[in-house]
């Protein structure tokens, strides 16, 4: 891998230069605005040269939005909490609930495994639109609508299917016969589950929840239909700065950076898990 | 009392059955090398013992007792993996210290130590197992089958994935420190010499069945089938196709015209060919007037360290490998003439591959090792 | 209280004095201006609950579902009033208005009783009251539980005609046995507002009818100004439909719908349709924003605000958030009356009626009417037009206030062109059930023509067409 | 544990959990079955496959089909493409390489349905940094989302920009994990680097390739937020893709049964697909792996 040609290395880096432009001016532009008020973001030509403003978060983490109108309450610390904490919870119940799952596709042969494997992942295309009106009128009758636990439960739709399948993939990477040497050393199934298999597939559990955290995260239309203001996540708060009066994108864009903080501090402690992936290469059978 | 017992094991794979019925009986203390060629299921057949499989019918007794309903971790066996299959995530001194700890033990440490010391690697304990060589892997998996001290030790191959300097001192060495345990042993190896050297008693497995078991002399001298006979020696066994005839002074067969006599038999096959098994060293360079000297032409000649082997042919075409202790004297190439000692001249069915006993043969041989 | 000050602040209450007048003659008895507001609060809450009892339902709590929007934002300013008149206790839940008829939309289809009172627009009431989601407010109306200082005929007739219907596809609005689904609260209707320092600089005024629009549009465009000429939306959504385009529509005598044997047909192909929209669709391919098919109202108001385009034909209070926010051009927009149809005599305008309604499965309807009561009086019009953006109230009395007028004076030309448009203003389409399909349709055929995918004539054939093939699928 | 029990122990949890969430879905197969407009309560009656036949003889639902699979095989392709060259040069574990995959995961990061907002802006034709920047080279009248010829590749373009990073993220993983071995052995020998990436390298991987398009090829072909925030489905009906249609007669038409018929449309042509996928994915694990 080593041996490359200094033209190769020439063009790695320009390709590599191009896709982090590509994909970073976006934010890096994002991140500009929210430091503008809406009239520097609003001129013609755009400028990349302007007097800062900490307006946008000071409005947004205060919760008070000064108009000339008068001053305007804004939920938004609070959507960003619910956006946390229906994530964090999520993708935890989602682990526990399929990781054990993922590491019995894996390995073992079961009848109906495959069709059971199946039908975790084919909850995942069933359209949201598709399940939300039963789902509403269920949830009136056995008292879940709009409350924390109904919507852990509906976000499962897209945590679990991921975590099931990328975490089993990552099992069947192991070879069977270091569990199997645990066991023999006289360790029981849990134990070897919990010190073996987990610590192994670490690397894929770590990228499956950091996924599936960033899917729940993004998701804004179960807790619009299921979910009282109260519990919107930050996906709904931050379409607040849209009303008949005009459009905030200074504070649309602060409230995307606070919004990305959260996730990426996530990713960045996630990272030595990811990374991991290497060192543990000669595992593989 | 039987320190393993396997009795009438079945095990299949979907439609591929592995084991049709296998029995197998390993007295307490007892060193077992399992031989034979990859895929016939040697490794499978360990992983039966450990509990990693379940048998489909049968049962697997240990001292006696039924280990079936028994999970791997309650069966207090040792093993040792052909990969190794270290935990790599942990460091070499908590991979041996594992089936430490799963007992209980919470001062595992001078134990580690101790079997450390013994497999030379006291050294590298605290490296994660990426870190070790190939060498040192495998004395970590061996000091992880054995610090338990289990009852019964299966050795997957353990020799496999080293090279071949290591693997020699490692079959000088391991009968020894093997000899200091109490343990039952299993040995999985391919490599005959391994085989010999390792095993009280040899079990051949070929397809799914165990051919033979003995002790690697019975297995060398008295090999069940043409296939053993061929698997044990170097050079290999001479197999020729012949047919016996018989005289008025016995049955015999006939290298370059010359007529070897056999020793009698029950029923010696006459009138059709059979298949005539001459260890190379059953031959012997004789001088011409020596009775029954067997006149051929050498072909060709390699030294291999403390033997040669020469290649001869004999008037009627076949051709044949002698062997002789090195710097014992022979003609390099044209003429000469080989002897044979009939009594070490083995006999084979020719459909079925099944040894055909000869009268006698090994209480008149018996003893004589190579 | 003294005598003096009570009925000077009755007078104010009675509508016979403005607010200014008011605090004036407070300042003259010696009140200071925090004293006097609290005592004007206090005598209006009283006042209210004279002649009624207003504490009927007190203990009661209610729910509201409320839209993200500078008239709920000052509703929820005077909330504290509410309670105190009434006793009852008050929550709401405010949605952006991206999603807000989603929520509603999702609420009322699960047949959830957790909110009281929402607020909605005509159209979505032609679903929701089928539906039977909501109630008809007229039984409460005309009930012993209405105060008589609600009054009635103050709101105008327009508008709470707009608001009711039979029921029955193609019944027009407020006609026979029409049902009050809710109650006007506050609206918007549709005129030009314009950059007047664009406009000088090219010496323009402002445009007579659709010809002359166009002319002064291109006008602009063409000039350095850096601005296009007209904003008007365009994004495929019935909100493209019912501003600016129907009511240059209906100006020049065209309607969506006409009544051929007891069905509805689409007229959307008239030669009067046909005409209005080959100006329509010119105009923005000439002079309209390049990212029109996009556009919706924010873009259309950030547009005139930051002087990115010349004028708008869109919502009066539009123009007026962009007057009075942050913007680049704040205090340089005017407005102005339009009649699109060169040959019609007064203006004509579609409205937006933000209303009031009550679910049908509310559990304390009584109370919820109470509610709706006190949010669409006098009283919390006025407080929302003057102290939040409540700037066009549903009640002619608030139109009549002079403190609302000099507060709205200040926006050149806004009250003239309200009062010229006022009369003509009320819902131009036919209701039936299936209006957002047609107006989505329809936006989605004019973005074709603009696009020059297919011409205007061709289009609009096609989209009746289509418009009565679903019609008739539904069964209408 | 008993062998044969352990594996339903460990999934029965989580299959429970989703069974709670197929009830709802066989009520909405019924749904697709009925006349169903909330606004016309009086037509609702039970019709069989009328949705669907409606459905299939209406060219605008044909044309929805097509921007759809256009729309998935785009997105998905070019995903995979930037997605796989992206972490094949990321694939050694350095420190800068490292930062730079946890930055190409901000783009993930901001929820599409303001995300697009901002993509609104950024391509408004005054405003708009895009626009300003082609504007530069001169292009001066691109209409991104507004014009019918350029909307399916706006839509598509923000798509790329949004989902790229989750086939990096997870095929950077993949990359890292495979065994060393085989590449050790190529580069002894002295093997072709382009040979080592067709015959080794890819089909090494392929499991990894093969979840991470499943996934997106299940949120592709269901994509809304995006759409919807950009052009509603239009201009025209250039963008109108299931979800867009299904969620405008859910919300804005009310019309409940055709809604579901659209979704169940959508359901089959996910679960069709993905079975095909989940299969490959088996073949090419078994492959990578050796049948036990």
């Amino acid at each position: 891998m080593d041996h490359t040609s200094p033209l190769e290395t020439i063009f790695r880096r320009v390709a590599l230069g191009v896709i982090l432009v590509f994909f970073l001016f976006p934010i890096f532009w994002i991140v500009l605005m929210s430091f503008q008020t809406n009239e520097q973001i609003l001129r013609i030509p755009p400028r990349v040269f302007f007097s800062p403003t900490l307006s946008n978060y000071k409005a947004l983490i205060s919760g008070e939005l000064i108009t000339t109108v008068g001053s305007l309450k804004l939920t938004f610390m609070h959507n960003l909490w619910n956006s946390f904490f229906l994530s964090t919870t999520s993708v935890l119940v989602a682990l526990v609930l399929g990781v054990p799952a993922a590491y019995a596709f894996a390995r073992f042969k079961f009848r109906l495994g495959e069709d059971i494997a199946f039908t975790l992942l084919s909850i995942r295309f069933a359209p949201p639109l598709l399940i939300l009106l039963p789902l509403s009128l269920l949830f009136n009758e056995i008292g879940l609508s709009d409350t924390y636990i109904g919507l852990i439960w509906v976000y499962q739709l897209i945590c679990l299917p991921l975590i099931v399948w990328i975490v089993r993939g990552y099992f069947e990477d192991i070879s069977p016969d270091i569990e199997h040497a645990y066991r023999i050393d006289g360790h029981s199934w849990a134990q070897t589950f919990f010190r073996i298999a987990v610590p192994l597939a670490r690397p894929g559990i770590a990228a499956a929840g950091l996924l599936s955290f960033i899917f729940a995260w993004n998701n804004f239309v179960f807790a619009l239909i299921l979910g009282s203001a109260d519990k919107q996540p930050v996906t709904v708060g931050a379409l607040a700065f849209v009303t008949a009066a005009g459009i905030s994108y200074g504070q649309i864009a602060a409230a995307i950076v606070l919004s990305i903080l959260p996730t990426l501090a996530l990713a960045l402690y996630a990272q030595r898990y990811l990374v991991e992936g290497l060192s543990l290469g000669a595992v593989k059978g | 009392m039987s320190g393993l017992e396997l009795r009438h094991v079945r095990k299949a794979f979907g439609a591929h059955e592995v084991f049709p019925d296998l029995s197998l009986e390993v007295e307490h203390g007892e060193h077992v090398a399992i031989f034979g060629p990859s895929g016939c299921g040697k490794t499978l057949l360990l992983r039966l013992i450990a509990g990693i499989y379940d048998p489909d019918a049968g049962d697997i007794l240990m001292d006696g007792r039924s280990i079936l309903d028994l999970a791997p971790d309650r069966r207090g066996i040792g093993m040792a993996f052909q990969n190794f299959a270290l935990y790599p995530h942990m460091s070499a001194f908590d991979n041996i210290a594992s089936p430490l700890s799963a007992h209980g033990n919470s001062a595992p440490t001078e134990h580690v130590r101790e079997i450390a010391g013994l497999l030379k690697i006291d050294h590298v304990l605290s490296h994660a197992p990426r870190a070790l060589s190939n060498g040192q892997k495998q004395r970590t998996a061996l000091a992880r089958a054995l610090v338990g001290e289990p009852k019964l030790l299966l050795l997957d191959d353990p020799l496999r994935n080293v090279d071949a300097k290591l693997r020699y001192e490692m079959r000088l060495e391991l009968p020894k420190l093997l000899r200091g345990f109490d343990a039952t042993v299993l040995y999985v190896t391919q490599d005959y010499k391994e085989a010999m050297a390792l095993g009280h008693r040899i079990a051949v497995m070929s397809r799914g069945t165990i051919r033979q078991f003995g002790t690697p002399e019975e297995i060398y001298y008295q090999p069940a089938d043409v296939e053993i006979a061929r698997l044990f020696g170097d050079p290999t066994i001479n197999l020729l196709q012949l047919q016996p005839e018989k005289s008025e002074r016995g049955v015999h067969i006939r290298l370059s015209e010359v007529a070897v006599p056999l020793p009698d038999g029950d029923a010696l096959p006459t009138g059709r060919e059979c298949t005539v098994g001459l260890r190379p060293e059953v031959l012997a360079f004789v001088d011409a007037d020596v009775p029954a000297a067997i006149p051929v032409t050498v072909e060709a000649e390699t030294p291999l360290n403390e033997k040669v082997v020469s290649l001869v042919r004999t008037s009627c075409g076949h051709e044949l490998l002698v062997s002789r202790p090195a710097g014992t004297p022979a003609p390099a190439s044209g003429p000469a003439h080989i002897g044979v000692d009939p009594g070490r001249l083995l006999l084979f069915d020719p459909s079925s591959g099944d040894r055909i006993a000869l009268q006698d043969a090994v209480s008149t041989r018996g003893g004589s090792t190579t | 209280m003294y005598e003096k000050e009570r009925r000077l602040i009755e007078a104010f209450v009675g509508g016979r004095m403005s607010r200014r007048e008011l605090f004036a003659g407070l300042g003259k008895l010696g009140v200071g201006a925090v004293a006097a507001r609290y005592l004007l609060n206090d005598a209006v809450t009283s006042a209210m609950a004279a002649d009624f009892d207003w504490m009927k339902h007190k203990g009661t709590h209610l729910k509201l579902l409320l839209n993200k929007h500078p008239y709920a934002d000052a509703m929820i300013a005077d909330i504290e009033a509410f309670k105190k008149l009434t006793g009852m206790d008050i929550s709401y839940d405010i949605f952006p208005e991206d999603v807000y008829f989603d929520k509603v939309t999702a609420a009322l289809s699960s047949k959830s009783s957790q909110y009281d009172c929402l607020m909605t627009g005509a159209y979505q009431t032609w679903q929701y009251g089928p539906a039977g989601w909501l109630v008809d407010l007229n039984e409460y109306i005309n009930s012993d539980n209405t105060s008589s200082g609600w009054d009635k005929k103050d709101i105008l007739p327009n508008l709470l005609a707009s608001d009711s219907w039979s029921g029955k596809p193609g019944d027009a609005l407020g006609g026979e046995g029409a049902k009050q689904w809710c109650l006007p609260w506050a609206f918007e209707q549709y005129c030009i507002s314009y950059n007047k320092r664009i406009f000088d600089s090219l010496k323009l005024t402002p445009p007579q009818h659709m010809e002359d629009l166009i002319e002064a549009a291109v006008k602009i465009t063409k000039s350095d100004n850096n601005a296009y000429g007209i904003g008007v939306r365009g994004s495929r959504s019935w909100a493209t439909i019912h501003p600016g385009f129907l009511s240059g529509y209906v100006s020049y005598g065209a309607s969506d719908f006409v009544m051929k044997d007891g069905h509805l047909k689409a007229a959307m192909n008239s030669p009067e349709a046909k005409k209005f929209t080959e100006l329509w669709v010119k105009m923005i391919q000439e002079a309209g924003p390049k990212n029109w098919a996009t556009y919706t109202w924010y873009q259309v108001g950030n547009d005139l605000g930051a002087g990115a385009s010349g004028m708008i034909y869109d919502a009066d209070i539009l123009g007026f958030f962009q007057n009075n926010g942050d913007t680049k051009e704040k205090g340089n927009i005017g407005f102005h009356d339009f009649i699109a149809n060169p040959e019609a005599k007064a203006p004509k305008s579609n409205v937006w009626i933000w209303s009031l309604a009550m679910s049908n499965f509310s559990k304390q309807k009584d109370a919820a009417w109470y509610f709706l009561q006190w949010a669409t009086s006098k009283e919390h019009d006025l407080f929302g037009a003057i102290k939040g953006d409540m700037v066009d109230p549903a009640r002619q009395s608030v139109w009549d206030n002079d403190d609302f007028k000099s507060r709205m004076g200040k926006n050149k030309g806004y009250l003239e062109q309200f009062e010229k448009t006022s009369p003509g203003a009320k819902i131009y389409f036919t209701p039936q059930p299936l209006f957002f399909n047609v107006t989505t349709d329809w936006a989605a055929a004019l973005q074709r023509m603009v696009a020059k995918q297919v011409p205007v004539d061709e289009g609009l054939d096609q989209l009746a067409d289509s418009i009565n093939k679903q019609m008739e699928q539904a069964g209408l | 544990m008993n062998r044969r029990v352990l594996p339903y122990l460990l999934s029965l949890p989580a299959l429970i959990v989703c069974i709670g969430i197929i009830v709802p879905f066989v009520i909405a197969i019924y749904y697709s079955m009925q006349r169903y407009n909330l606004a016309l309560p009086y037509l609702r009656g039970f019709i069989w496959f009328g949705n669907y036949q409606s459905l299939f003889t209406s060219s605008e639902f044909w044309k929805t089909v097509t921007v759809s699979l256009l729309y998935t095989v785009f997105t998905v392709g070019i995903e995979l493409f930037l997605g796989l060259g992206t972490a094949l040069l990321l694939r050694r574990p350095t420190t800068f390489n490292n930062i730079a995959a946890i930055l190409l995961l901000l783009p993930l990061m901001t929820a599409p349905a303001i995300a697009s907002l901002m993509w609104k802006l950024m391509t408004n034709p005054g405003f708009g940094i895009l626009s300003y920047l082609i504007s530069l080279v001169g292009i001066t009248n691109f209409k991104w989302a507004s014009s019918p010829t350029t909307a399916l590749f706006t839509v598509i373009l923000v798509d790329i920009w949004v989902y790229t990073p989750f086939i990096m993220v997870l095929l950077i993983a993949g990359l890292r994990a495979l065994p060393r071995q085989p590449f050790e052995a190529a580069e002894l020998d002295g093997v072709p680097r382009t040979f080592v990436f067709f015959r080794i390298t890819l089909p090494m991987l392929m499991p990894y390739i093969i979840t991470a398009v499943l996934f997106r090829l299940i949120d592709s072909i269901q994509q809304f937020d995006i759409i919807y925030a950009m052009t509603q489905g239009g201009p025209g009906d250039s963008t109108l893709v299931f979800q867009v249609a299904a969620y405008l007669e859910f919300f804005q038409y009310t019309n409940v049964g055709r809604s579901a018929a659209i979704l169940m449309v959508l359901w089959v042509i996910t679960y069709v697909l993905s079975l095909v996928f989940v299969k490959n994915w088996r073949r090419l694990r078994e492959r990578a792996h050796g049948a036990v």
